[in-house]
């Protein structure tokens, strides 16, 4: 069993107040909050070992290239990725799938392909595909949400067809916290010869991810929402389908040989990764992905599997309360309205009983117009939140109802 | 007549501090809102909307005699109260009375922190449009 | 005058010993160290003020949001932009060159038309161009430089045709360390209506840069290379400029208005950040910024030009050197190789005396082409520098030549 | 006959060791690498050519008498002396050997930290080279 009390201590921002309350912080799927041993990671690298890197040669450099290359075979590991080759450092999910969009428009994708997207998806992936698209002239097909927020496999396979090149769906929405089938549909993908894209921005903190049992040529996460630093992000792709991959930028450190007439590429993963990278943000990447595995995802499941009880349960009891997917199995991931009450009055006044919730779209505007609404309130828990957060977060919110009601 | 545009704005900073609670700022705030006259349906339309906001928000402007008439609206209360606020301060008085105005009342009663977040920043969009509004008149 | 040995008390790294020698680092090209200002303001942010923006109504995002705008602010105050949506946050120099020639290569460049860079260029300020115009059809041409690794305005004037519609610079080289007279070129580019691109990577560091002065309508540098943290970037756009550009990369935060079907964009800057950008790395460049600009730009220029005098003479004198770019002005950066030995060989000799240099091809292999050479030693200079540093470098560059000759 | 590869080895690393100065350690190596014998002009070409180190290398092997033969070439003078060491240690030796061989005298020398960096990484190239030929033969 976890023991939360103890991890709060390695999280110092979360002992902050905010308006002269305690701060309970339940916006980490925006971000999340980083524990002690990131922040030294990064006086640590700054204080003694940085360098640029790419050949190198001196002391300092060969530090810098070694811990680099080192947290590209962690964040490998930690995924399951058959080798470190297949991780290529971006500055983000964003990042990543405007990296492999753009770069499959050029060299995959052809007029009149079809790509499918699902309504549920994050504007980072879906803005690229439809950039994409405008580039290669393919086209993307919606896949609809079920009812209760949920994907149905058996729908998707009525969508597949001849021209379908490309599937993709994150892990986790967002917005609906509901954990889709990536597995089954990894196999469906796979059985199609479908090349199949998985957005992890929102399972890398909850769950572990294992890119050999998805199935996926390619998955995307960010850092900076699983415990690292801001500006940096993975792409895991299969080696074949990285060496099939043109380069998307130019630079620094990716080329094999350039002349004015003339230039190479480097072997992916280098390939693309253009110019100097964030270097302290993949070593912080490391060391958090290191500290999730020292807690134990195991444990940190089964906590967060009573904080999204705990929640789930509060949230039906709520008078007036419209909970947006109600799917299972979810994460501790929870977007809701009340009744006659703007989200965007609701998450002021928590905000003024020191509880950070997001409000607005999400990033996902053809969800909330599925569901006629124009924003919503996200209440979104990490494994380091309490069930007495959550009871603040209840109290908060009914005072916030009086209030505005 | 009317208060000027200074004493306005420090009754309303007083009455704000007046109150310890955060709650009870956003109670006053709110019931500010519910006090403005309703804006009309036809109203509410592209003209009148004011993008950039987290809630949907209407303005209307107009000059009467010399002096601003406004009238607003927004689906979420807050912002509702914070209209009614910068109606109570800024409508009646000349244009140019409303180009010059220094809005301390924002910061003072601790209501600006909060509701003009850096990027989508409403509030500073809204004062913006009605200074805009003044000084073309 | 500078007081450097105070100065270098704010850079913890300085103090450390390589190899059992204290470290004398020559490798600030590459990229620079850090004060301990911008170490304890990641360390505050991280255990402070962490939180996501974009739309945040919370405290911590408040803070977070502003905090980021205001390094915007600080930048476009440092460069002297008009207004700070003038400054898009990128990843690094390479990701500001390479956003600004995919845009441009899909909206204002067309086929035939003629970019020009110069034979000096960065690969990172090369390879985009390449590609760019492999999108769009346009054309390089190349604009050679001078024997003594100058550029000639007249020659470039000469070259500058109907079909000319953009023209790129290094601000300085990073193999030869000379400035280029980027304010003359800036004149010339905008009498015959050609837009002007400048490179400033090795210059942000050492010299004030003003783009109203220089004239130009898009400059780049990163946060790494003037004490800020890696992975943040800046691509300054003058606004109509930055207005006429579509975006490059989609996402959560650069749009307007998305459905299923049609996409539309936000303005300038934030068309250009899609996704959660580098919050901490923005903020890292601004207390950068502000250190250069507390310690003042003139006592670095003047301390600057003692340790280039003295590493010239040294240089001048030392047997068997070949000194790549003799022109004036210059940076305290040097490149060279020493008859016989190989930049490889001395740049490991080096290292073993704590001396860090760079040694290669310095990712601008056509001016190595040009050189005739596969590479050379660069020894690349910061104001924390001194000039018993710089002896210390000549004596361990003497051991060498006897081990190695 | 030869020493094992092992004692090989440990005859290296105490030659290394034995020097308390850098310079003294890389003069060693310099000059192994002048102690080779001269590689001829003809097999500087494409197939022999490692690609990937910073300096230019150039490694020829093949089998006689069920041994391994190895020349070799580098423009680099450390480069070069290291290629000395590998050739020491393992040319001579049956594929077998070198194929299943472990090279402790790299790290235990201290030459290896500095001369596989872990991106351009000339070092690991070279040994890989060698032992992808010992294990196809
Ligand atoms: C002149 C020049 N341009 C561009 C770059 C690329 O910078 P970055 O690697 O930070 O993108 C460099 C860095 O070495 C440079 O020196
Ligand atoms: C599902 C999903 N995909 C992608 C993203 C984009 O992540 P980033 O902003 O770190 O690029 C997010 C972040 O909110 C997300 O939740």
């Amino acid at each position: 069993m976890l023991d939360v009390a103890r991890i709060r201590e390695d999280f110092p921002i979360l002992a902050s107040e905010v308006n002269e309350r305690p701060l309970v912080y339940f916006d980490n799927s925006a971000t999340s909050q980083k524990p002690q041993v990131v922040i030294d990671a990064l006086v640590e690298f700054y204080s003694r070992k940085n360098s640029n890197i790419h050949r190198g040669v001196h002391h300092l450099s060969e530090v810098a290239s070694g811990e680099y290359e080192a947290s590209r075979t962690k964040v490998s590991q930690y995924i399951n990725a058959s080798r470190p080759e297949e991780i290529v450092f971006t500055n983000s999910t964003t990042g990543s799938i405007n990296l492999l969009a753009d770069s499959l428009s050029r060299s995959y994708l052809r007029e009149g392909d079809e790509i499918i997207v699902t309504e549920a998806e994050h504007h980072s992936n879906l803005v690229p595909w439809q950039m994409a698209c405008e580039r290669s002239k393919a086209k993307i097909r919606m896949l609809p949400m079920e009812d209760d927020g949920s994907l149905s496999v058996e729908r998707l396979k009525g969508m597949i067809g001849e021209r379908t090149r490309l599937l993709t769906v994150s892990h986790v929405s967002n917005v609906l916290g509901i954990v889709n089938p990536v597995e089954e549909i990894g196999a469906l993908a796979s059985a199609n010869d479908v090349m199949y894209v998985v957005d992890a921005a929102q399972s890398i903190p909850h769950l572990p991810i294992d890119v050999n049992r998805i199935g996926c040529d390619f998955l995307a996460f960010s850092g900076h929402k699983v415990l690292a630093e801001s500006g940096i992000g993975v792409l895991y792709g299969r080696h074949d389908r990285l060496l099939d991959l043109p380069p998307s930028q130019g630079g620094g450190g990716m080329v094999n040989k350039v002349t004015m007439e003339r230039t190479t590429y480097a072997d992916p993963p280098l390939r693309f990764e253009a110019g100097t990278p964030n270097i302290s943000g993949a070593l912080s990447l490391a060391v958090a992905l290191d500290y999730m595995s020292d807690i134990g995802l195991r444990d940190i499941i089964e906590h967060e599997e009573m904080l999204t009880a705990h929640m789930r349960e509060g949230l039906e009891r709520f008078e007036g309360l419209q909970l947006y997917g109600t799917a299972d199995p979810r994460v501790p991931l929870f977007s809701f309205n009340i009744d006659g009450i703007h989200h965007y009055d609701l998450g002021l006044v928590l905000d003024k009983m020191g509880v950070a919730v997001r409000t607005g779209t999400h990033c996902a505007e053809p969800l909330m117009e599925r569901y006629g609404v124009k924003g919503s309130v996200r209440a979104s828990l990490a494994f380091y939140n309490t069930i007495e957060e959550i009871d603040v977060f209840f109290e908060s919110l009914e005072k916030a109802v009086v209030l505005l009601g | 007549m009317k208060d000027d545009i200074v004493s306005m704005q420090k009754d309303i900073v007083a009455s704000f501090r007046g109150l310890d609670d955060w709650l009870d700022r956003y109670d006053l705030l709110v019931s500010s809102g519910r006090e403005l006259p309703p804006f009309p349906d036809e109203e509410r339309n592209d003209e009148n909307a004011i993008s950039g906001c987290q809630s949907n928000v209407w303005i209307k402007m107009g000059i009467e005699n010399g002096r601003m008439t406004i009238s607003a609206d927004s689906d979420a209360a807050i912002t509702k109260g914070i209209l009614a606020l910068l109606i109570k301060v800024l409508a009646d008085r000349t244009p140019q009375e409303v180009a010059e105005s220094d809005l301390f009342f924002i910061d003072e009663t601790g209501l600006g922190t909060n509701l003009s977040p850096s990027r989508s920043d409403g509030l500073r969009i809204i004062i913006k449009t009605i200074r805009d509004f003044a000084r073309s008149n």
